[in-house]
Parts: structure tokens; C-alpha cells; sequence
């Protein structure tokens, strides 16, 4: 099959599952013809296309094994204008501190999250559960049998992630103590937005 | 000393030290455990002459520091040879596990930044809604798998992201609602489209976009025209499509884009 | 205004309102710098552009007044490789949303189920009849005497149900919706009275 048809097959293919995606094991059963790493090469192409070219409004995003067609960041300014999108509320940060927790600790429980947050975290879990970000993937052993958390496959969705090699290592946070201020400065930032003289 | 942050702007005692060891510039890895209580106490007796309510876990914190203030002001007791004295904390090493439970706190917060920055990169992607492709699916029961099948999160998903969905085209139609019905600029458009086709056209080819307000407008525009004698409509038999043509009138027609608003 | 902005955001509205198409006029609302001949002009040489490409898979199909990005019609045979493709979840959105609609609201109609989806919904009905997840349970008073819908034995079985009460409750699901609306939505209101009947 010449490139130019596999690439408009795959485009095709992207169009029409738009949200949800297409993972590459899905566009090999309708390609049985080309091997996945075609596909991937194709679509890594497509990809690049998209991003250079200035007058296309698409881009191509990744999930983990998949693909979707979504518009680029700038035009959300202009779908606002269309229709009130719903703006799905930002996690709290609460939820941020549990997810993150999670993702690096990933089966714990919820005592070992209070532990690191050194606050209830009930709250945080069930927004996660809720949100799909999250789930039960086990009991812990012993007697109280804890419920143990791990992260979905909508957790990569959801920050745009392929794998969780694609979040900074924990210890290379700490390494570096004048990068670690900086992020800090953020929290900072956040803080004075609530400021309000007493 | 001036207190501008507001205690909601803490995720806990342990957000709210590092706030302080941020604010007094103090090295995380040697904190004087006698100023920092100090200084958590200020903030916590502040919040309380505002009668905030403190969560019980700021409380608990502050007991903590003070247990361990008290304890490193009081001289180590002498241990009795060959005998360990398990009731005696040594402050020392609650300090080494304070300071390692910040450091540890503080890696999940940075890594919730990050998380927070990818959040908003995402979150500025929109995406249509996966096409509708049953027309293309078996309906064969064969084809549904035990292993594998949906599940009520499933469900729950595709019902949440309706609603998500509904209200992304509510607020559309409504405003399309709430504008002047366009009369005089569809009958423009009736008009040019019958002299483009240059043949009667079915009024399913007037007006194919299947919005109520839409064929409302339209039906009142072909109205309007017929009454001018710009069009015709015919119908051969009961139920029929009706089509329309130019009619007697069509080379007068001039509508204003304003006029027959209603 | 650069035309090859023009071009990108109305790329971007074309591919977010996917078989729904946008009007000329709703392109212009969120575009009021451009005049209609400029939007008209954008989208004709969009059009030739997708046309003309061999390696796209997509196009743009006119209707009175506005414009609908879809896929060639060559595309068509491979979509429906990919449907038949059993997925993780073999049930589609339009199936599952229409499912859920009917497990909450029976018994319901097929114009009541369109109301609340928004779009028609004959196809998901008569998968969803097919594969024996529901079934008519009645006819509707009056004239029309249409027929309703409540969902089979083969429903609890297939999502592990043993009675209804086992269902998230309705409020559940939307609180998180409400969460994530509550301080953003002007419309908040108007989408309380979509959910009220639910």
C-alpha cells in the first residue's frame, strides 16, 4: 500500500473516533497489510505535518499506544467564542498532591497518602475514583486489609503522558534544590492569589 | 509581623511549614525547631483570634512542634547502663523525621506541579466526539464477548460525557434561539439558491440542516416569498415533497437582511 | 487577520463540529474581523486543498449556508473494519449514553432519549434490541402510542448487576459534573432543567 493511502486511512480513522482516540494495535486490524512500526512512522509524519503547518488549526496527541486528533492550543480561544465549552474544572490541589502520590507510589493506600500529606485525603481519592484517574487495584495484607490505589490508563490521558518514564524521576526533584525553589515560587504565586488583607 | 495568607490557602501542616520555611528563609535540611514552632504558633493564634476554624490537623501539628521545642530545651537523661529507656523521644531524631517528611511532601508537591502544567496543556486540546459508527457495527449477538465487555464505569463515563456533551450544544442553539430570526436574509438565501439550481428544488434541499429554529425560519421566508409571487410550490400528490420554484415575481424580489425580522 | 489564521481556525471549528457541520454565519460570530466572502473564500480553497491531497483521508462537504468536515468515501470500507473490531469496550458511546439513559429514565421513549442525547438514536436503539440489553416494554399514551424501552434481564448480566440499586445514583454522577461547573458555567441553570428530568 502506497504511504499516501495508509496516511489517509489513519486520518480518517482519527477523525471519526475524534475524543477517544485510536490506539496503533486498532489501526493495524484495519491495516493488516502494514506493520505497526508503518503505522507509527506514518502517523509520526502526519504528526510533524500538522505542527508545521501554520494554516492547519489540527494536531496530532498522544496516549498511551494511541492517537487523537484534537484542535491546537491556540484555537481554544476560538471555540470558547463558538460555544460555552465546558471548562473541565482543573483538579484541585489536593488532588494534584494524591494523584501524583499515586503515580510515583503507586499500590498505596490511603493512610500512607495521609501520611505524606499530613491531611485527610478521603475527599482527593474519591474525586480521582470518580474521574477515572484512579483506581482499586488491590488489598493490602494484614488485618485491616487496606484498599491499595494505582493510576488508569485515563491518568495518561488525562496530563497527556505516553508512560510514567515521562514524569520527572522523584530524585532528580531533589537534586537539584535551586530548580526545586523555583517550583516552589509557583505554589507562591498561587498562594498570594488568595491573599486578602486581614 | 503581617499575616496575608489565609490558612485555606494550605493543603496542611506540612504545606504550611514549608510555606514558613519558605518565607523565613530557613535551610530545610537544619531547621531550628524553636523558631519554626514559634512561628507556626503566631500563625495558628492569628487564625484563631479570626475565628477561623483550624482543622484538627494543624492543631496536632502544632503539639508536636511544641513537644519537641520542650523536649530538645531539657537535658538528655543519663542512660542507665545495659537498659534502653524506650519511653524517651529522642528530639533529635523527630526533627530528623519532621525534616524528612517535608522533604518528602515537598518532592509530591513539586511533582503535582508538574502534573498541574501538563493539566493545563491538556486541557486547552478540544476533540469532537467519536463519530457514530453502529451503522457500520454487526448487530449480531455473536459479536458481544463475555471477556472484555463494558462495565458500569463504562456506562457512567459515556453517560457523564453526554452531559458534558449536551451542554457544549445547549448553550449554541440558545444563542441561535435568542438572535432576531434572519426571515429577510433566508429569503435571500431561498432566492439565490433557486436561481443557482436554475430547476424546482425539494424543500429538503432548502433547508437540510436539521435545526428546528432553522426550519421554522425557513418555512416563514418561503411564506413570505410566496406572498410576494417570487416562488411557486408544488405538490403533485398528498404527502408529497414539495417543490419550489422561481416564480412570476422573482425578477422584483429585493428583501432588506433586516426586513420581516420578527 | 493572516489567511492562513482564517484558514487554521476555521479548520479547528470544522473538525470540532464533526458531522454537525458549522454555518458560514456561526463561522463568522467567532471570526467578526472577517467578512462572509473571506470565510467563503477560506473554506473553497480548504476544500480543493483536502481534495486535491492524495494523503488525506478527509473533506469537506457543502450544505445550504454551511460547511461539514468528513471523511472521503473511500474511507468508508475502512471504518467498517475498525467498528467491527471487538474493543476493550464493545459497546459504542452512542450505545452506551443510550443505555444508560434508559437503565435511569425507563420506561422511556426513543424521541425522549433523543431530547436528552441531542442527536438521533435509532441505530444505538436497535443494537442495543439486537444484542438483548433492552427491549419494549410498552406504548405510550396518547396518539402517537410510541414505543418505550426498559432495559432486559441481559443488562444486569452483562454489567455485573444484580438490581438497579447497584447503579452509581444519578446525583452521584453529577455531582462531579456540578463541581466542575459550578463557579464557571453562565449556563448553569439551563443545564440543571437538562439533567432535572433525567
Amino acid at each position: 500500500m502506497k504511504p499516501e493511502k495508509i496516511r489517509s486511512i489513519i486520518e480518517g480513522l482519527l477523525y471519526l473516533t475524534g475524543e477517544e482516540g485510536v490506539l496503533i494495535e486498532q489501526i493495524n486490524k484495519v491495516l493488516p497489510e502494514c506493520t505497526p512500526q508503518e503505522i507509527i512512522h506514518s502517523v509520526t509524519r502526519m504528526k510533524q505535518e500538522y505542527e508545521a503547518n501554520e494554516s492547519s488549526g489540527l494536531m496530532i496527541a498522544d496516549f498511551p499506544n494511541g492517537y487523537r486528533l484534537t484542535t491546537k492550543p491556540f484555537i481554544a480561544k476560538y471555540a470558547e467564542r463558538f460555544a460555552v465549552i465546558p471548562k473541565a474544572a482543573p483538579l484541585s490541589q489536593a488532588a494534584l498532591e494524591t494523584v501524583a502520590i499515586i503515580a510515583y507510589k503507586q499500590p498505596v493506600s490511603r493512610i500512607a497518602i495521609e501520611e505524606i500529606r499530613g491531611v485527610k485525603s478521603e475527599r482527593a481519592l474519591q474525586t480521582l475514583v470518580v474521574k477515572g484517574l484512579i483506581k482499586e487495584v488491590g488489598r493490602a495484607e494484614g488485618s485491616g486489609r487496606a484498599i491499595l490505589y494505582g493510576i488508569t490508563p485515563v491518568f495518561f490521558d488525562y496530563f497527556g503522558l505516553h508512560d510514567l518514564s515521562e514524569l520527572p524521576p522523584l530524585s532528580e526533584i531533589m537534586r537539584d534544590q535551586n530548580e526545586q525553589i523555583d517550583a516552589y515560587d509557583l505554589f507562591y504565586d498561587q498562594y498570594k492569589e488568595t491573599i486578602k488583607d486581614l | 509581623m503581617e499575616y496575608k495568607v489565609k490558612i485555606d490557602a494550605f493543603e496542611g501542616p506540612l504545606d504550611l511549614l514549608l510555606h514558613l520555611i519558605k518565607k523565613f528563609e530557613i535551610d530545610i535540611y537544619d531547621i531550628p525547631v524553636a523558631e519554626i514552632t514559634d512561628q507556626y504558633l503566631d500563625f495558628i493564634h492569628h487564625m484563631q483570634k479570626l475565628e477561623l476554624n483550624i482543622a484538627s490537623e494543624y492543631l496536632l501539628m502544632a503539639a508536636t512542634l511544641i513537644a519537641m521545642k520542650s523536649r530538645m530545651l531539657l537535658p538528655r537523661p543519663e542512660l542507665s547502663t545495659g537498659e534502653e529507656n524506650d519511653t524517651y523521644e529522642d528530639p533529635e531524631q523527630a526533627r530528623e523525621a519532621l525534616m524528612q517528611q517535608l522533604i518528602d511532601y515537598r518532592k509530591f508537591k513539586d511533582a503535582a506541579a508538574t502534573l498541574k502544567n501538563n493539566e493545563q496543556a491538556r486541557l486547552q486540546l478540544f476533540a469532537k466526539p467519536a463519530s457514530d459508527l453502529t451503522a457500520y457495527e454487526h448487530n449480531d449477538l455473536k459479536n458481544m464477548p463475555l471477556s472484555g465487555r463494558a462495565t458500569v464505569g463504562d456506562m457512567v463515563r459515556a453517560f457523564q460525557r453526554l452531559l458534558l456533551r449536551v451542554k457544549l450544544e445547549k448553550p449554541l442553539n440558545t444563542k441561535i434561539d435568542r438572535q432576531i430570526l434572519p426571515i429577510g436574509q433566508q429569503m435571500t438565501s431561498v432566492m439565490q439558491k433557486l436561481k443557482t439550481a436554475d430547476h424546482a428544488l425539494s424543500f429538503k434541499n432548502i433547508c437540510p440542516y436539521p435545526d428546528r429554529t432553522h426550519l421554522i425560519v425557513t418555512f416563514l421566508a418561503l411564506l413570505e416569498l410566496m406572498k410576494m409571487n417570487a416562488i411557486v410550490c408544488l405538490q403533485k400528490d398528498n404527502f408529497d415533497d414539495i417543490l419550489i420554484n422561481l416564480g412570476e415575481g422573482a425578477d422584483h424580489f429585493e428583501a432588506g437582511e433586516n426586513s420581516f425580522n420578527y
